[in-house]
């Protein structure tokens, strides 16, 4: 059975199910409990599990980064809440010199068991210190996987997965996906890590996109069909693992490549997807492969500008009209 | 209240008085902006702490620094700021502060001093105490006052520069405006012992003082200026205060974390403006009549500057990659090409 | 010191003293090591506080958890850990605790509750703090200890960690070797007012203590630890005490930070070991020969070990992806592959 | 005038010049006095600046991140001393949420004129928390400028020119070259942010290399060149900003290029200029474009594993001869 979620209620019922299954999970984090976080994403899992598992923290970041991997090192498999992704960097040595590193320096014997649970999204308004999308920077960390839902399904799937991952799990939600509803099977599934999805299959281009950006890449994929170009988009659900096979097959197939990603551009995800398609599938590709990231610059507040620095449907439907026409886009 | 000083502080006062009733028209209009959805984004409202914001202030020359926070407006127009540029920044406009590139969240006055409001909660509790570092380094007299709520002393900066500015001596005066809240939650579950003595330990002074009364938060913050001006700093105040809105002007339905009684009874008993203007009729420095006119001159020049915000013009979008780097115009190759 | 309490004591008597020689002897080994080039990289001395890490791991089960430092030989020994394993983690070999991965700043000995040491200063504070948390959700009895020294209540970490285990009444004790020093720089120039205060201020019970003094540091200990048990905790306690060689092994030449005057001072008067042998003297506890004899014992199950780590083979290159992730055999499809 | 002095004594040389043409700048950091740093780079400078520029912290990397932020907006121009690159983790909120977005929010008002001196590099025994190279991190947030000298002449020109920049620049220095010498000239020079240095002309493939890779891509070129293989060798200098045209003139023109960096491969450095390769040189190349970062692991302690980690001059000379060969390493 299968009915229309969204993605908020998708995120509340896996943390609920697995606290359900595991009395070793809890959650920490700001405003989690009665105020169920700012976005009400949590509502009503104080009322089940009780403030001794559902854990309001001071404005701490590091701190409770910290706590969840000592907890995680001892038994406890925590569930941080970091009420803004753009606050990672607070939590970066907790999560990057300990927690992803603990497995490894201890030669095997300790595991830290956590999810960080975070989001990313520009476009609501929030400025330059409230609207990043940061999963290039935890990505890079070897130790560490990192999950990026594009849907309610994901997000549900991916998180109750990253619950019972064995390592530390960075989970970016798309803050301005929160309402948006999808469907989702009334049963208890779970998402592989490191499996794409091919969302949408096709023969002229890849589009392999990322959390928002796969709707993104559908729309232009269904404004190209209308072109006469048939586009197949990819969502790679987790960016480590990446299943760089998938989206390798695609691109032999399609010989061509767009890859979109809500974080900054420069020294981003889309370097490193392309990186790869262009060093593994070199010989199969007919236009340079395309990245589309955030423009690399702050994210402004005003609206007249924030607008302007995410990737949209028309210039990724634009991008790949270029490349299939044959158009050297930088070819001077 | 004590009584008044003397006839020559009539100036002060009225200033105070003024700058405390603009703060609250400042916010009642940005609240209007917002519930009538003309504003982008969420904005945190400064209401009912006016009296820290304008005592403290109020004690500094345009040559002191502030740093502020979220809940930024107050300190921005109490530092000087002009209606109109705020607004402007408030609704992304292109001759707001920070040409609409900041917004609530990040609004700075270069000019007053004011080094910026902050999204990170804490997040300038650094900067403040650099800045006294650059005071004594270059050997100028400014002082800097650091604005954060009770919430960011749970962010452990504020230990790592609390103990470096106790070892330097540093200008620098940390005010923790304790509004009862952080977000959703009572101070009191989030934190463990005394804030007070949490500075103590540090070797630095401190004082916890009302935070409703403006004459006694400026009479305090002139001592500690003065003595940070003589090479004495850093302090610590703890204002006891509240914030009548919610956390910010979409936290409408609070009854689950703060009651409406208890709401209520702040504003009764102990608003800032309305104490203040009964002081000032008491001790015959003002008529309740003249203070009406301010009152009803300020809403005036609030909903003016409101209605200038709102015809002006956005940003162009070539703006976007400027200012990315100070030196370059332009950040990208083409911000408006291939790529979008 | 005070008089022995009574002969059952005696047991603990010997095993605190044979701890103690043995943190001496694996440290005096290692630091040869370095000095004859055998060993890799750089490793910082425990000799001199021994009775820190004693007196408290000696209050503790191996159900009870530590967290430790750079400086963290001594609190591995002192929580049960093996000379071999450890030499052989020190040397990068595959038979070490951590299979060489880790090293002298990673050690980790999982099997005695030694949650590893910590190469950030500072950075096992959370850690700490974390495993009490598990003790007190899941039910267990278990108490956690974070070692740190007094370079590292700078950490803003320790001041967010704090304020949640005294929320939360965790089963936490933080113990701060105050050894005088962090790296080249006095104590006195890095930290303001008074530490004991800092953690007061959280509401937390503190305490001072003589760190050359074993058993003063393990009473107060045994006393924390039970009523950690008993649902209370934290607790802070601040060890004085001192090392006895430079920062790391190499830092030979340090009389431009300190003098040798004060170094022999603290060998000759405060030696916690030569203190508390002629204690066991007094006491009639133990007679000089019996303590030469354990020395001697000691000394040459520590070459011994040395021995056999030096001989003992390195991880296999193809571990070097393996551990990256748990469940996860090998991490890199062509770990020696096209890439190197 | 040339004479051939260590990277650390250039290091000292730049901030000593840059101290005494502007008594804004101080600089800030651990043992930075006295001590001289654990590296002993900054010895001396205490005696002639004293300790009310040459500033001892206490070990609060935030804290003094965030005071030297405040300082550079007020009137100093501070030179953080961040001991180890790994300890970057720690200032990340103060560096790329304050400093980097500092000027674009305050819509060009407000201005951080610092330096973070840090260092990076593997293979000194220094284990999984002293040993990383996380220039990638920093080159992905827009507003910090971010510098990696190759040898003593670098390390002294690109400091110099850091310190007069009114943006906030990360540097990097190789941890392991602070005692390599190299010829750097008496006078004073700056080098210039976003030009690339042709460190050796080729034209059979492009070596890109950075840092202490710099070194080992010319030991390659030089391997290289015994088998008739003409390698150029390009040093970046700074990757933000990064001399896209030099790299792309120089791989139209050889049609093969190899990227190297010692930074973790995935989502690293070795992305961003490989992607940029194969978008912009795409009908220029011969061969899929070779990425050689570290290895994506915590850097084990052992020396048996170590070493591994790294990219070396064999292996950097073994892929540049299959590329030249024309064989499809990835074709599988
Ligand atoms: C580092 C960080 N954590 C969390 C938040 C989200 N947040 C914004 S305001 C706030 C509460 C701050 O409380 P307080 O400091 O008391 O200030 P007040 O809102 O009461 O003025 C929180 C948790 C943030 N902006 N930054
Ligand atoms: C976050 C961090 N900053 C700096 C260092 C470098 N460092 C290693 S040990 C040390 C001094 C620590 O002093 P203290 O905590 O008193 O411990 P002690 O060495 O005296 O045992 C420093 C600065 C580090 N490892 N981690
Ligand atoms: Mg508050
Ligand atoms: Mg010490």
């Amino acid at each position: 059975m299968t009915r229309e979620i969204t993605l908020s209620k998708a995120v509340n019922e896996a943390i609920a199910e697995e606290m359900r299954r595991d009395a070793s999970v809890i959650l920490l984090g700001e405003d989690v409990a009665e105020a169920g976080t700012p976005f009400k994403v949590l509502s009503g899992l104080v009322e089940e599990f009780g403030t001794d598992r559902i854990i309001d923290t001071p404005i701490s970041e590091p701190g409770f980064m910290g706590i969840a991997v000592g907890a995680a090192m001892t038994g406890l498999r925590p569930v941080v809440d970091l009420m803004f992704g753009d606050f990672l960097y607070l939590v970066m040595d907790q999560l990057c010199n300990q927690a992803a590193k603990t497995h490894y320096m201890s030669g095997g014997k300790l595991t830290a068991p956590l999810v960080l649970r975070t989001n990313m999204g520009a476009t609501r308004r929030s400025a330059a210190q409230h609207s990043q999308s940061l999963q290039a920077l935890v990505a890079h960390i070897p130790g560490l996987k990192v999950a990026m839902p594009s849907s309610a399904y994901e997000a549900k799937g991916l998180l109750k997965t990253a619950i019972r991952d064995d390592n530390p799990v960075v989970i970016f939600e798309d803050k301005l996906m929160y309402q948006d509803k999808a469907p989702v099977p009334e049963e208890e599934y779970l998402i592989p890590f490191g499996k794409a999805h091919i969302k949408r299959e096709g023969r002229d281009v890849t589009l392999v996109a990322t959390s928002s950006m796969v709707q993104v890449a559908e729309e232009a994929a269904e404004a190209l069909a209308g072109d006469g170009i048939s586009a197949e988009v990819i969502d790679p659900r987790t960016i480590v693992p990446l299943d760089e096979q998938t989206i390798l097959n695609s691109v032999r197939k399609t010989s061509r490549a767009i890859v979109i990603d809500e974080g900054h551009q420069s020294y981003g995800v889309t370097a490193e997807i392309a990186a790869r398609i262009g060093e593994k599938a070199f010989y199969h590709l007919d236009a340079p492969v395309i990245r589309m990231g955030a423009m690399d610059v702050p994210v402004p507040f005003s609206p007249a500008l924030e607008d302007l620095t995410v990737p949209n449907a028309a210039g990724v439907a634009e991008n790949a009209r270029r490349i299939c026409r044959g158009e050297l886009i930088h070819a001077a | 209240m004590s009584a008044a000083k003397n006839r020559h502080n009539t100036e002060d006062y009225l200033q105070m008085y003024r700058q405390m009733v603009r703060i609250r028209a400042f916010e009642d209009s940005a609240n209007q902006l917002y519930l009538s959805a003309r504003m982008p984004g969420l904005t945190h409202m400064y209401s009912g702490q006016e009296a820290v914001a304008v005592g403290i202030c109020e004690a500094l020359t345009d040559e002191d620094r502030i740093t502020s926070t979220h809940r930024g407006h107050g300190h921005c127009v109490a530092k000087g700021a002009d209606f109109k540029a705020m607004f402007c920044e408030l609704l992304g406009k292109a001759e707001g502060y920070c040409r609409g590139k900041g917004g609530s969240m990040h609004i700075a006055d270069q000019s007053h001093g004011n080094l910026g409001a902050n999204a990170i909660v804490g997040g300038s509790m650094g900067i403040a105490t650099g800045a006294a570092l650059s005071a004594k380094r270059l050997g100028r007299e400014f002082v800097t006052v650091c604005f954060f709520g009770d919430g960011a002393t749970a962010q452990g900066l504020w230990y790592e520069v609390m103990n470096m500015a106790a070892l330097w001596q540093l200008p620098v005066i940390y005010a923790c405006e304790n509004n009862g809240y952080s977000e959703y939650t009572r101070t009191e579950e989030i934190a463990a012992g005394s804030l007070i003595a949490r500075a103590q330990a540090f070797g630095i002074e401190a004082f916890q003082v009302d935070g409703q009364d403006v004459l006694a938060v400026n009479e305090l913050t002139q001592q500690l200026v003065g003595r940070c001006r003589t090479g004495e700093g850093p302090f610590f105040i703890e204002l006891d205060t509240y914030r009548y809105h919610g956390h910010h002007v979409g936290d409408i339905n609070r009854d689950y974390y703060r009651s409406r009684d208890e709401e209520a009874e702040w504003k009764k008993v102990r608003d800032p403006i309305t104490n203040f203007g009964k002081w000032l009729i008491d001790q015959k420095i003002m008529s309740a009549d003249e203070l009406v006119a301010i009152d009803e001159e300020i809403t005036s020049d609030a909903q003016a500057a409101v209605q200038y915000a709102l015809d002006a013009p956005y940003p162009d979008g070539n703006e976007v990659d400027m200012h990315v780097f100070s030196g370059v115009d332009h950040a990208l190759e083409y911000p408006g090409g291939a790529h979008r």
